[in-house]
């Protein structure tokens, strides 16, 4: 099977980055020190350099059906490294929003549903507040996994380290008329 | 006095509750204030860059136009917060575009930050702005013989290109070493720890967990020092699973560099929050 | 000056034969982009900038200049820049007196290796004067000139 | 009034492409007739034989005074079109050059605004050159010596090149020997030869060659005057050895008690002592104690030397010594330094023992080095099983040299090619992209592929000990992507060598600076032109050779050389050089004697006539920079070439045309 170029999709990302002048991925010499840094490469569909030759060859479908993006873990070793000061990991960040935004991601994925739980709490709240983000996303959950997760947050709750009301600040109206400001609240609110 | 303002995070409320108390205990006794900042809220960890870059920014800019009023500079305990911080005032400052329109916002909750804040990860206004002589000479129970292996994770250090020792700081040991601990070396005290990932993608997470346990591990260490909640949790709730997944025998205790200051300085261990963790630290800390 | 709406600034910009000159050729050979509201002299060295020559420019129509000389310790010369940046800060104190905004003179440092340097520094001081807006200063009789007053021989007289 | 022909050049498109050349030539032709242009044409090439010899025709059929050419850069084609005055008739200095490539069409993108200023430009250059007056060159006679500095491989050809042509060379190297790099390696690419091979005959007569005065452990301090006429001193460090009596003989090294590690000539893999040569064949042979790290300098005891010096040549009361030299050329040639490879933390280096530079194991490898040649570990006594081969340490990274080193590709293939040769061990290079030209490089590639050198494409991540199974235990481990399969790897490796970049070296700024010309950010010196004069430099008299201008092989190095040599002859035979007569002076009339400009000139060519209280300018000594003709509040002084009436009229002429559109319609 063979592919054509387009560069719509490059251009596209490109314009979802706050810096996109500063973080010229087509700049991109393929020298893989991004994917030889990263922790996670060996989870990946594609590598970090592969994901940015893809997105620069105009390949959305296998960009937005990779797990690339989602397993990538923040950690900035690939940003610090490479030598022509591309910043991946902004790039993944892109790809998540991308991936969000046009409701496409790859099969199975708990990121993407972990993310908006998390980010949905944080708007109605203005924190955080471990339990009830838990529901949204542990069904997706092997029973193994799910298990071992109930076990940490019992000795968590042992331990007295799990808060049982969920926490708010107190100017909140006066925060989610901020928000408003940035984004329209669509189904967050 | 030094004094600055202070941002706990979410995760210091309960989580890692031991983190917050023993911060404020080790600061009093170094003679450092800590004014927590009024009315904070949540910085959106790594999860909402993935939402919306500019909500991220401006839930960062929130935080830091309270302590801007402050006159202080700020510290977060917690490694994302910090980036987030440290960052959203770096851009905020370097593009003014962006900078109004976050203001514009903030003017909701009749705040503006105007970039002038510095912002400081704890451990580097303990290891850096108060510095291990200082701290040297307030011990009275120095953890010696103790093997401890300084974990940076990511946060603190990266995306920081500016400066060269991003690959290799020294800071952390320097501080263990003022305490009368030995810092092992091993090659992973920068690695990541996968703490993002223990949700979206668990093997890769715990494979990242247990390659760390087992540098450390190797290189004789008998415990590992955090400095960040993420770190500490992830290091310590995924032992289990580690060992179930790999069948290995890790029961590494993960604590706060605070609590080990806060040991050092003779404050009783209640008061640090040690007990709280859930693979013991009581072995290794008998022998002092 | 396709556009009559938008205000053009025409700058006279002085360049050290030894860097800012080779700065603007190397800008050239890279094919750097620029705006074209700047026209060059070549003088060897920017200590020999004559403050005339400032009010020359300015009184005949120029809206901005920009004086370019090698880094402050690379002076072909050794050190005649120093002399140069001494006299730029007199420069601009006399035109405060004159009533002109001393920003429509700026001094720039280019060596002979920073073509894209010098390419944006002149694209930058364009978009300050512009921000100025026309100078119309001293620009002759009813603030027209159609024909030089000397003829060559003239001034040689 | 004087007769004017304005030329406008197309070059091809790349002037023509943005600027109608016609309308220019048109404009000037109507517009700038009662400024004197009494004939304006434009043409395809003007700098070709065919644009040449219509100004010449012009010149002697129509009468021409003055000519303005509007086409390139100066500094490309000035003297071109004055040569055509000047055969032609007319006094070259009366012929103006504007640019409208460099400085119009090949930076701007609307035509009509180009065209525009290409006509600003051609005024300014008419109102210019209409106070131009008729000058003479300046004739001034060129000093035959001819001082190198840097007695690397580039430093020696200079000087044999021009010493065999009969001429006397002042080599001044800083070390205690010639030879530089070069002699620190065992084999070259792509040949192998043996450096030391072909290296020691080259070093050997240079130090009997008749015609070369050999300063070794020495430095220039100071240059002044200009092409043909430059006097520089030279600081020779005392050696603390009588050269007339030592006959290299070695007995004082061999019986120095004081150990000191060589970081220079062994890249600190090996150890040398207190009183030392760098190596055995060091020229010259004699050799120097270094006196920070001599005992006898430190605690008043010692002088083992002085006992047992056969010669009795030892001598610690030597004092440096400054002497001056007078020279008419000057090749700089001082190399490069070597990237610091602790810079980039992830590879290990100066923590992870068996992680050596490039450099290192060239000594390594050395049969004179300190293992004699075998490739061992850091223990001393184990062969490496396997090895790595990390490129582009430090070059082509925005974080610290953004530059190739050009060289490392191929001292990859070389180590790859000796550590299978010595040690069968397996061998992975990994490379970004392999950059093999020239000749005979690609067939060595070719060869080292053949021996069963690993290659993988993909820039090392890091290098470091956290073994996470049974193989990588004790080992080095390299992480890289493969990028050719796409899958992140862990190579446990015994030995990591890293091909760390060339760089300027570390003083190289002061050192261009010293002699007055210009280095580029990163610090190698440039030179006149990147294509057309690799060898000349701004400044007249003054060449550079080899990786001074930037990283390059040995077959360069030497090229560069012998072509520096060769344009320092051309001038020597010339005997003397004609100069840009652009010079200051004084009209004494005018002069006030306010000695404001007394202390301006850095050249000292202003002096002050204390008894008739006026200032004169010597215009041997001036360089035309023109700051005391700026400073003059009397107007005294003028400078040929660059009279204020001269910049004046260009300014009127450059804004003619704003004056012009402010008339009302
Ligand atoms: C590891 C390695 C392997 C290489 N292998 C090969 C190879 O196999 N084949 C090949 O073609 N090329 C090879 N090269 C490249 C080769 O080294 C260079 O092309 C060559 O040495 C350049 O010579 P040079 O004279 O310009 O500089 P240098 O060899 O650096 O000589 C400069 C000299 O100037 C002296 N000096 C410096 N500053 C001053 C001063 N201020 N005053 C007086 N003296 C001064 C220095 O002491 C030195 O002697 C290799 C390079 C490296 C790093
Ligand atoms: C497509 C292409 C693009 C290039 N672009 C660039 C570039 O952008 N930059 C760059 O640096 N290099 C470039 N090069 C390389 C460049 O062309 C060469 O480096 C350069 O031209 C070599 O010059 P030369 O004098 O050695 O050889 P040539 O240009 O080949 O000149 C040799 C001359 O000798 C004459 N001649 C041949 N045999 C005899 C004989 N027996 N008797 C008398 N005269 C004879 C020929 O007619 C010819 O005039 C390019 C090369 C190619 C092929
Ligand atoms: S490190 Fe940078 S240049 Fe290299 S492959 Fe990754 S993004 Fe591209
Ligand atoms: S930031 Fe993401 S892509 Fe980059 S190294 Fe870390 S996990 Fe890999
Ligand atoms: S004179 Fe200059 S501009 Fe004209 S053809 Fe020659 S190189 Fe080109
Ligand atoms: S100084 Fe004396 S001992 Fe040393 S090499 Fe010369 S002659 Fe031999
Ligand atoms: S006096 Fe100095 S050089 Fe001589 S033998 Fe002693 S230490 Fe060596
Ligand atoms: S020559 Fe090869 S190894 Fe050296 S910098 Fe260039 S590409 Fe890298
Ligand atoms: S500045 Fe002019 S007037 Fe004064 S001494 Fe010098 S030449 Fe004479
Ligand atoms: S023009 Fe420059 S070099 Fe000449 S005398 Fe004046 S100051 Fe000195």
């Amino acid at each position: 099977m063979s592919e054509t170029y387009t560069f719509t999709f490059m251009k596209e990302v490109s314009s979802l980055l706050h810096a996109a002048d500063g973080n010229p991925f087509p700049m991109c010499v393929q020298c893989g020190t991004c994917s030889g840094s990263c922790p996670v490469a060996a989870y990946m569909d594609y590598t970090p350099r592969q994901i940015i030759a893809m997105v620069n060859a105009g390949l959305k479908d296998q960009v937005m059906e990779s797990n690339t993006f989602w397993y990538c873990a923040s950690c900035y070793q690939c940003t610090v490294r490479c030598p022509q000061d591309i910043s991946i990991t902004e790039l993944m960040y892109a790809l998540q929003r991308y991936s969000i935004w046009k409701n496409r991601y790859k099969e199975g994925m708990i990121g993407p549903a972990f993310s908006e739980a998390f980010a949905k709490t944080i708007v109605r709240t203005g924190r955080t507040f471990e339990p009830i983000l838990a529901p949204s996303y542990i069904f997706s959950f092997k029973m193994r996994e799910f298990f071992q997760e109930i076990q940490n947050a019992t000795e968590l709750m042992l331990k007295g380290r799990l808060p049982i009301l969920p926490p708010r600040i107190k100017r909140l109206d006066n925060f989610k008329r901020m928000i408003r400001r940035i984004l329209p609240m669509g189904g967050a609110e | 006095m030094k004094e600055f303002a202070y941002f706990p995070g979410c995760s210091l409320e309960k989580l890692a509750i031991s983190y917050h108390t023993s911060t404020l205990e080790t600061s009093k006794k170094l003679g450092v204030k800590l004014q927590e900042l009024e009315d904070w809220n949540c910085c959106g960890s790594t999860t909402y860059f993935h939402i919306d870059e500019l909500l991220a920014y401006t839930l960062t800019a929130r935080n830091l136009a309270i302590a801007e009023k402050t006159g202080l500079d700020v510290v977060a305990p917690c490694s994302a917060c910090f980036k987030n911080m440290f960052f959203t005032a770096a851009h905020m400052k370097e593009d003014p575009d962006l900078a109004e329109h976050i203001n514009f916002a903030l003017e909701e909750d009749g705040l503006n930050f105007s970039g002038n804040t510095k912002v400081r990860h704890l451990l580097e206004m303990f290891a850096q702005d108060v510095g291990p002589d200082e701290i040297r000479s307030k011990v009275t129970r120095p953890l010696e013989g103790v093997k401890v292996a300084p974990y940076y994770g990511c946060q603190i250090l990266r995306p920081r290109k500016d400066h060269e020792e991003v690959e290799n700081p020294r800071y952390f040991e320097d501080l263990l070493s003022a305490i009368g601990a030995t810092p092992i070396e091993y090659a992973l005290k920068m690695r990541c720890c996968g703490g993002s990932l223990i949700i979206s993608s668990r093997i890769a997470a715990l494979s990242m967990v247990r390659n760390l346990l087992q540098c450390a591990v190797d290189q004789g260490a008998d415990m590992i020092a955090t400095a960040c909640p993420m770190c500490q949790v992830n290091l310590e709730c995924y032992q289990q699973s580690v060992n179930q997944e790999f069948g290995t025998q890790f029961a590494v205790p993960i604590l706060y560099f605070t609590q080990l200051m806060g040991l050092a300085l003779g404050i009783p261990k209640k008061k640090l929050g040690i007990g709280k963790e859930l693979v013991s630290a009581s072995p290794v800390l008998a022998a002092l | 000056m396709t556009n009559i709406n938008i205000f053009e600034p025409v700058i006279i910009g002085f360049t050290c034969n030894w860097c800012s000159y080779r700065a603007a050729d190397l800008a050239g050979t890279s094919r750097t982009k620029y705006a074209p509201n700047v026209r060059l002299i070549r003088l060897m060295c920017s200590g020999r900038l004559d403050p005339t020559f400032v009010f020359k420019a300015l009184a005949n129509g120029a809206d901005g200049v920009m004086i370019t000389g090698c880094h402050p310790g690379e002076c072909h010369y050794l050190e005649q820049n120093y002399k140069a940046m001494r006299r730029f800060h007199l420069m601009r104190r006399t035109l405060q007196g004159l009533g002109i905004e001393p920003a429509r003179v700026k001094l720039v440092w280019a060596s002979a290796a920073e073509g894209a340097k010098f390419a944006h520094e002149v694209t930058s001081f364009v978009e300050e004067v512009r921000a100025l807006g026309p100078l119309n200063w001293g620009s002759g009789e009813n603030g027209h000139v159609t024909e030089l007053k000397s003829t060559p021989q003239e001034a040689l007289a | 009034m004087e007769k004017i022909g304005v030329y406008v050049c197309h070059c091809g498109t790349n002037i023509a492409g943005m600027v109608d050349v016609q309308e220019v030539a048109e404009w000037a032709a109507a517009r700038l007739k009662l400024r004197g242009v009494i004939v304006a044409r434009d043409y395809k090439f003007m700098c070709s034989s065919l644009g040449q010899e219509l100004i010449e025709k012009d010149i002697q059929e129509l009468g021409l005074t003055r000519v303005v050419v509007a086409a390139c850069s100066p500094h490309l084609h000035e003297n071109t079109f004055r040569t055509a005055c000047k055969r032609a008739g007319l006094n070259p200095y009366l012929c103006e050059l504007v640019s409208i490539r460099e400085q119009v069409s090949w930076v701007h993108t609307d035509k009509d605004v180009a065209t525009a200023k290409a006509m600003a430009v051609v005024s300014g250059g008419v109102e210019r050159v209409n106070f131009q007056v008729p000058l003479e060159p300046m004739k001034v006679s060129i000093h035959p010596d001819t001082l190198v500095v840097g007695g690397g491989i580039a430093g020696i050809q200079a000087a044999l090149e021009i010493a065999d042509a009969g001429y006397k060379v002042y080599l001044v190297e800083r070390e205690p020997s010639i030879g530089g790099h070069m002699a620190q390696f065992d084999k070259t690419f792509p040949t192998l030869d043996c450096a030391a091979c072909i290296l020691t005959p080259k070093m050997v007569s240079v130090g009997t060659h008749p015609n070369i005065e050999l300063l070794t452990w020495s430095e220039v301090e100071k240059v002044d005057g200009y092409v043909g006429n430059f006097t520089a001193t030279i600081r020779k460090r005392a050696r603390y050895i009588k050269t007339d009596l030592c006959t290299g003989c070695g007995i004082c090294w061999e019986k120095c008690p004081k150990k000191v590690v060589d970081d220079v000539f062994e890249a600190g893999m090996g150890t040398r002592k207190a009183v030392y040569t760098p190596f055995a064949q060091a020229v010259p042979k004699y050799p120097v104690i270094d006196r920070p790290n001599c005992t006898y300098f430190i605690k008043g005891t010692c002088k083992a030397c002085e006992k047992f010096c056969p010669t009795n040549a030892i001598d610690f009361t030597q004092e440096d010594e400054l002497i001056t030299v007078e020279v008419g050329n000057i090749i700089l040639a001082t190399g490069y330094d070597t990237f610091d490879a602790k810079r980039i933390a992830q590879y290990g280096y100066g923590r992870l023992p068996n992680v050596i530079t490039s450099l290192e194991f060239e000594r390594l490898c050395n049969a004179a080095g300190p293992t004699n040649g075998e490739i061992l570990l850091k223990d001393g006594k184990t062969k490496p099983k396997a090895v790595g081969i990390v490129h582009c340490v430090g070059s082509r990274d925005k974080h610290y040299n953004e530059y190739c080193s050009v060289i490392c590709c191929m001292q990859g293939l070389k180590f790859a090619h000796l550590v299978h040769e010595r040690t069968g061990a397996e061998v992975y290079n990994f490379y970004i992209d392999m950059r093999t030209p020239f000749k005979g490089y690609e067939e060595f590639y070719q060869r080292v592929l053949e021996e069963g050198t690993h290659f993988i494409r993909g820039k090392v991540a890091e290098v470091n000990n956290a073994a996470r199974n049974k193989d990588e235990e004790g080992k080095l481990i390299v992480q890289v992507e493969d990028t050719l399969v796409g899958v992140q790897m862990r190579i446990p490796l015994d030995m990591v060598i890293l091909s760390v970049a060339l760089e300027p070296r570390h003083d190289s700024k002061e050192t261009a600076h010293r002699f007055g010309i210009s280095c580029s950010a990163d610090g190698w010196f440039i030179e006149k032109h990147p294509k057309l004069d690799p060898v000349a430099t701004m400044t007249e008299g003054i060449y550079i050779a080899g990786c001074v201008q930037g990283p390059k092989d040995i077959p360069a190095t030497v090229v560069q050389g012998a072509a520096a040599a060769a344009r320092a002859l051309g001038k020597i035979h010339a005997k003397e050089i004609a100069l840009e007569p652009f010079r200051a002076s004084v009209d004494e009339a005018k002069c006030s004697g306010c000695r404001i400009c007394n202390d301006l000139c850095p050249f000292n060519a202003i002096l002050f006539h204390e008894d008739r209280m006026v200032t004169e300018i010597n215009p041997a000594l001036c360089q035309g920079c023109g700051t005391c003709v700026a400073a003059c509040p009397a107007g005294a002084i003028s400078g040929t070439g660059f009279s204020n009436e001269q910049v004046i009229a260009q300014i009127e002429g450059l804004l003619l045309l704003n004056l012009d559109r402010k008339v009302p319609a």
